[in-house]
């Protein structure tokens, strides 16, 4: 990874928008760029660190105030311009966000707002027949993840320590929970969707592949090629089962998702 | 957490299944479901470690005081006291008789 | 003559000492009042070491710039003070021992800071005189402990020293009349100085008794003690105030009354428009009160429940409310209520007929405490309104009703009830073996056990359970076995047996809730004529305003 | 005397479903009696509810089909957990289901909730994901209308469902945020957002800001009587013609042009965002 490279999910955003159209003019900390991914026409959106962002506590990366409505923006403009295709654009959202921004402003201008323009804006992709696919190549916490990735039809994930995904942060969490970091992690090891590691959330059939790549930060090219081709595979994948969320529900760990549905539905 | 299982002879029967209180600080909710079996069968699960004799006791004193109905009581209780524990019982009997 | 048995002492020594003191602050003073930055270097001044110093500081207003300042005098300069404080209630107030600057104590009540008094007495930091109820500490005032120095708080003073305390009155009028006469020097901490006597609301402690008036840095602290959120209120609660409108109330006529702080009274005061409406006692209980502004019972007053309410200090964010009720609170010309605490302790204690309190544990004789292991906490004012006060002749239905024998020269008794869950959160009995209070007081070589209410005036116990009526108790025996009957799952409770509750409860010594025709399902907030404390202020058409922390809009 | 039928705060998630629904028309789906408990509380020594702290009842409000989804506050701080999270998409997917057959079943969902509970942390998140997910197919063809009246609000990814919401109802005692009180100033400090600070709390995310200020469609009373008005007033409008998550443009010209070298307080965002008809 180069010194221009703002953070992982920089990289891989340039990674896969080699020769794409960049997309310019909104705020800093969205990139987002008009391409294809081996042949399959995508936008590609990542979350990237600003550190001059208009909105301080938003600096790091964290999806904010801007980040969320741009989001919305960005996402909706695939929607509309395919809004007479039956071919839909697919969107490629790249995940590394160390989670939403915490501050003043933030809660008073409504944040929770932003964040549901974001996912709003995927959800509605989605059921418009945008295939989604996200790209879990850093951090995917909370709140930031809901807003950017977790409306995807496909999620795809690298097998990597700095992989996390996650409601909150372990000291928060903790502070909350009323234990210490070392009872919370303890808890983790045993209780899977307590777990902060990327191999205890895959048991939980959220994801559809989990990749192998050596060092995130500086892919090989077979990597580089791996990731592309199993993004393919699952806009192919979506376009064969459909816009809704199902595919999600096949984990063990989540298996009493599975049995609620089954009996709400005898119920209903 | 404790899990309590007490079994008490029982001889009224109350028609309906009951649901009475919630599980939150201080509070707990008991279910009643009731059986033929001519007893009452008592599951208790508690955030207080330790207090199956003070569970004992409240029903030994419940059991002295009024007829028990026929049937199971399953009680999640974050802490409450025997006081409130009490109260809530006596209300999910009260509406497995009426409602 | 015995002319050689007559002193030679002189008699103005006092007043000589004072003079000397005032004028050695000639510098640092305009008039009466003290400049505010220099005022530790006149405090050094107008302090000696040795001095007895009473600092003001209860349930509610704090003269805390006084306390602050005073812990930052030079203990080289100023040291073993003997400081009479009826409340402690902030770091400051031990700051003073642990610095040096004073050695002894003696104390009314201590909430909050009741665990540091442990340590620092374990470390002979301080000594304690003794822990006394608030007029036990104030009589001691003219008797034995009369102060050198007293440092008060007012919200406003003019440049003579008048003083406007208002409706936190409290314990300034009896603090500053014993030192004030007594050729002592009275310092007042003020929120506000104001030129001339005119702009004052009302004048609550003349010019002529106070020395010295200081600007304080920020207003006085003033804790909303008395003040219960209905939201917090329970079910057991409601159904324990059901059992007290009617078991204890109702039944014995009571009219004149004083509550303690807690949910459960909380609870019986927003049962009167409600529960107690319906059971059409209006008119015939509760009628006249010494208590402080609950807000909790502005819907009774609201309501017509509520004749009279005499207040030992005064409650943030009743001040509007209470101006607008001047038939039933007591307000001077100006329109602001004015509290009294020795007065309305006075009124507690001889003028009516009844004291309801809670406390955390209670033996088989019905003593009780709040003091626990390592907590010296104090009794504040709850033993004088909870005992029978032997000097009352003045004759009301309630006190008749406590008679029990046919003696030509009986007397009435006060009705004193004990209002408790059996027990506590996190499962700790409310009834034991023996009180915690027994130890701490050998622990801490205090020479009787510090016992807040004595059993032998406790005329009622009531729990979840039942009310235990004792003052029907032939026999000490017999009050163990009633105080048992009401006493639950404790172990006291399961040590009496279940055909003398019955007996008991045949006889009318003990009544369960059902006794009394009570359900205790129906026991229910909807009950409560306020869930809120929104509710509350739209009871008082807006006038009540709740300070910040208690407000969720 | 407070002027009110029935508070509306002080009912349990049930009894405000019972209480919404026409009388006599309420079907809990569901039910406490059929012990769908969380599988994650047990193992880590908390005790869990028959309920799991989600009441899902069918019904009629105004004579139409209607599902009310309701979160109890008391449980876990109305925390979503695997269960209860997958009883509110499940239901919120089978009335989009309706919806598609022909049949207009209606939403209500009441939120009182800090969002995930943190003991089933990755399994809450993803639930809340379907639910957002499920609101917005739901919302193309009923409005789903959410109500949060307190005394818990409505916090974490559930506020983003909140905002998902056709319409949204507050009480002035509800609150409305992204981030709860205490994180934000573990996060950002106690001079960003101090948490014991309730007037301050409340004049940023409180009912009556987020109405003024835009954030919400209705305040009303604590009272049942009102909080059904409210509703039929949401339900007469029909699928409204902008939705709020949709409104990225004015949210990103007003985002723009704030000059963020200074803190924000009560007056900036009333100045902003306020609504001048909303007073």
């Amino acid at each position: 990874m180069s010194n221009t490279v703002l953070s992982r999910g920089d990289y891989w955003f340039s990674l896969l928008t080699k020769g794409a159209k960049i997309r310019r003019g909104q705020c800093a900390s969205i990139k987002v760029a008009d391409g294809d991914i081996l042949g399959q026409v995508a936008r590609f959106i990542a979350v990237v660190p600003d550190a001059k962002n208009k909105y301080p506590r938003a600096a790091h990366g964290e999806v904010g105030l801007l980040e969320g409505w741009t989001l919305a923006q960005v996402v909706h403009e695939v929607i509309e311009s395919d809004k007479l295709n039956s071919n839909k654009t697919a969107i490629i959202a790249i995940i590394d966000v160390p989670s939403q921004a915490y501050g003043r402003r933030e809660e008073a201008f409504g944040i929770h707002q932003a964040l549901a323009g974001a996912a709003g804006a995927y959800a509605k992709a989605r059921l418009a027949g945008h295939p989604i696919v996200g790209l879990i190549v850093g951090k995917a916490m909370s709140g930031a993840f809901l807003a950017h990735g977790y409306q995807a039809n496909r999620l795809i994930a690298f097998d990597n320590d700095e992989v996390m995904i996650h409601a909150m942060g372990k000291e928060s969490a903790a502070r909350i929970t009323l234990r210490s970091v070392t009872a919370l992690e303890k808890l983790a090891a045993s209780i899977p969707p307590m777990a902060y590691d990327i191999d205890n959330y895959n048991k939980l059939g959220l994801l559809y592949k989990l990749l192998t790549i050596t060092n995130p930060d500086n892919a090989s090219d077979n990597e580089i090629t791996l990731v592309k081709q199993t993004i393919n595979d699952a806009i192919t994948d979506i376009i064969k089962h459909g816009v809704d969320l199902k595919c999600r529900l096949g984990g063990k760990d989540r298996h009493t998702s599975v049995v609620v549905r089954e009996k709400m539905r005898a119920h209903w | 957490m404790e899990r309590i299982e007490l079994t008490y002879p029982a001889t009224e029967k109350l028609q309906h299944k009951a649901l009475a209180g919630v599980v939150g600080s201080g509070d707990l909710e008991a279910m009643f479901i009731p059986h033929q079996e001519k007893m009452l069968k008592i599951i208790i699960k508690t955030s207080v470690d330790g207090s199956k004799h003070r569970w004992q006791n409240l029903f030994n004193r419940f059991a002295s005081l009024h007829a028990l109905p026929m049937g199971t009581l399953e009680i999640n209780d974050f802490a409450s006291t025997p006081g409130v524990a009490k109260l809530r019982i006596e209300q999910v009997f009260e509406e497995a008789n009426y409602a | 003559m015995l002319a050689n048995l007559k002193s030679n002492r002189a008699w103005d020594s006092r007043l000589n000492e004072k003079k000397r003191r005032c004028n050695a602050v000639n510098k640092l003073a305009n008039g009466k009042v003290l400049a505010t930055d220099s005022f530790v270097e006149a405090l050094e001044k107008l302090i000696v070491a040795g001095d007895r110093v009473v600092l003001e500081g209860n349930n509610q207003k704090q003269a805390d710039f006084l306390a602050r300042k005073l812990s930052q005098v030079d203990p080289n300069i100023i040291h073993n003070l003997h400081m009479l404080m009826p409340s402690i209630g902030l770091p400051e107030h031990l700051d003073i021992f642990e610095k040096g600057i004073a050695k002894k104590l003696d104390f009314s009540f201590s909430g909050t800071q009741s665990l540091r008094i442990s340590q620092l007495l374990a470390d002979h930091i301080l000594e304690i005189g003794a822990i006394h109820t608030y007029i036990e500490l104030y009589a001691r005032l003219f008797v034995d402990l009369i102060p050198n120095v007293a440092l008060v708080a007012a919200y406003k003073a003019d440049r003579n020293g008048n003083l406007y305390t208002g409706p936190s009155t409290e314990d300034t009028p009896s603090i500053v009349e014993a030192t004030a006469f007594k050729n002592g020097i009275v310092i007042a901490q003020v929120n506000e100085l104001v030129d001339d006597e005119a702009d004052l609301p009302r004048v609550d402690i003349p010019a002529s008794w106070v020395d010295f008036v200081v600007v304080a840095d920020k207003p006085f602290f003033i804790e909303p003690l008395f003040t219960r959120d209905p939201r917090l209120i329970k079910p057991i609660h409601v159904l324990m105030g059901m059992m007290a409108i009617k078991g204890i109330y109702a039944k014995h006529q009571v009219k004149s009354l004083n509550h303690g702080i807690g949910f459960n009274t909380a609870a019986i005061e927003l049962l009167l428009p409600t529960y107690g409406e319906q059971l059409g006692l209006k008119g015939k209980i509760c009628q006249h009160w010494a208590l402080n502004p609950h807000p909790t019972l502005i819907p009774a007053i609201e309501c017509g429940w509520v004749e009279t309410v005499h207040c030992f200090g005064g409650e943030l964010g009743m001040e509007k409310y209470m101006a607008a009720r001047p038939d039933i609170f007591f307000t001077g010309h100006d329109g602001s209520m004015r509290s009294n605490r020795t007065l309305c302790q006075l009124a507690g204690q001889y003028g009516v007929d009844m004291f309801v309190g809670s406390t955390l544990q209670v033996d088989g004789l019905g003593n009780s405490s709040t003091v626990t292991h390592g907590r010296l906490s104090g009794f504040g004012g709850a033993p004088n309104m909870g005992h029978d006060p032997h000097g009352r002749r003045h004759a009301t239905s309630a006190w008749l009703d406590m008679m029990q024998s046919q003696n030509p020269v009986d007397r009435g008794h006060k009705l004193v009830v004990q209002m408790v869950e059996t027990f506590q959160a996190g499962a700790k009995p409310t009834f034991v073996e023996q009180l915690d209070a027994v130890e701490v007081g050998k622990e801490s070589d205090m020479p009787i056990a510090p016992v807040m209410i004595y059993g032998d005036d406790i005329t009622h116990v009531l729990t979840e359970e039942g009310i235990a009526y004792l003052y029907q108790a032939k026999s000490l025996e017999e009050r163990r076995a009633m105080v048992a009957a009401v006493a639950g799952i404790t172990d006291i409770g399961l040590g009496v047996d279940s055909k003398r509750v019955a007996q008991f409860r045949k006889e009318g010594k003990v009544a369960f809730p059902q006794d009394l025709g009570i359900q205790p399902t129906q026991a229910q907030r909807s009950l409560l004529a306020a869930n809120s404390i929104a509710d509350l202020v739209e009871w008082s058409d807006g006038l009540y305003d709740p300070p910040a922390r208690f407000k969720s809009w | 005397m407070p002027n009110r039928d029935m508070s509306f705060i002080e009912l349990s998630a049930r009894e405000r479903a019972r209480r919404i629904l026409d009388q006599g028309s309420f079907r809990e789906l569901l039910d406490p009696f059929e012990k769908i408990t969380s599988p994650w509380l047990e193992p880590q020594g908390i005790v869990p509810e028959f309920d799991d702290g989600m009441v899902v009842a069918k019904g009629k409000f105004n004579g139409k089909p209607t599902v009310i989804i309701a979160i109890e506050g008391v449980f876990q701080g109305g925390s979503m957990g695997e269960v209860s999270g997958a009883k509110m998409a499940a239901a919120l997917e089978l009335a989009a289901e309706d919806n598609r057959s022909g049949i207009a079943t209606q939403a209500l969902l009441l939120f009182e909730t800090g969002g995930v509970r943190l003991q089933e942390a990755n399994l809450g998140l993803a639930a809340i994901a379907d639910i957002h997910s499920a609101i917005v197919d739901l919302r193309r063809y009923v409005p789903v209308i959410g109500i949060t009246a307190g005394t818990v609000g409505c916090f974490g990814g559930m506020s983003i469902a909140a905002g998902l919401c056709s319409y949204l109802v507050v009480t002035r005692e509800a609150r409305l945020g992204l981030n709860g009180p205490q994180v934000i100033e573990q996060e950002a400090g106690i001079e960003e957002y101090n948490s014991r600070d309730r007037p301050f709390i409340w004049s940023m995310t409180g009912g009556e800001v987020r109405y003024k200020n835009g954030f919400a469609d209705i305040i009303v009373k604590d009272s049942v009587n009102d909080v059904k008005t409210a509703i039929i007033q949401c339900m007469n409008k029909g699928l409204p013609d902008t939705l709020r998550s949709d409104d990225y443009d004015y949210y990103l010209q007003k985002l723009n042009a704030i000059d963020t070298s200074k803190q924000a307080d009560a007056t900036l965002v009333k100045n902003i965002f306020g609504r001048g008809d909303r007073k």
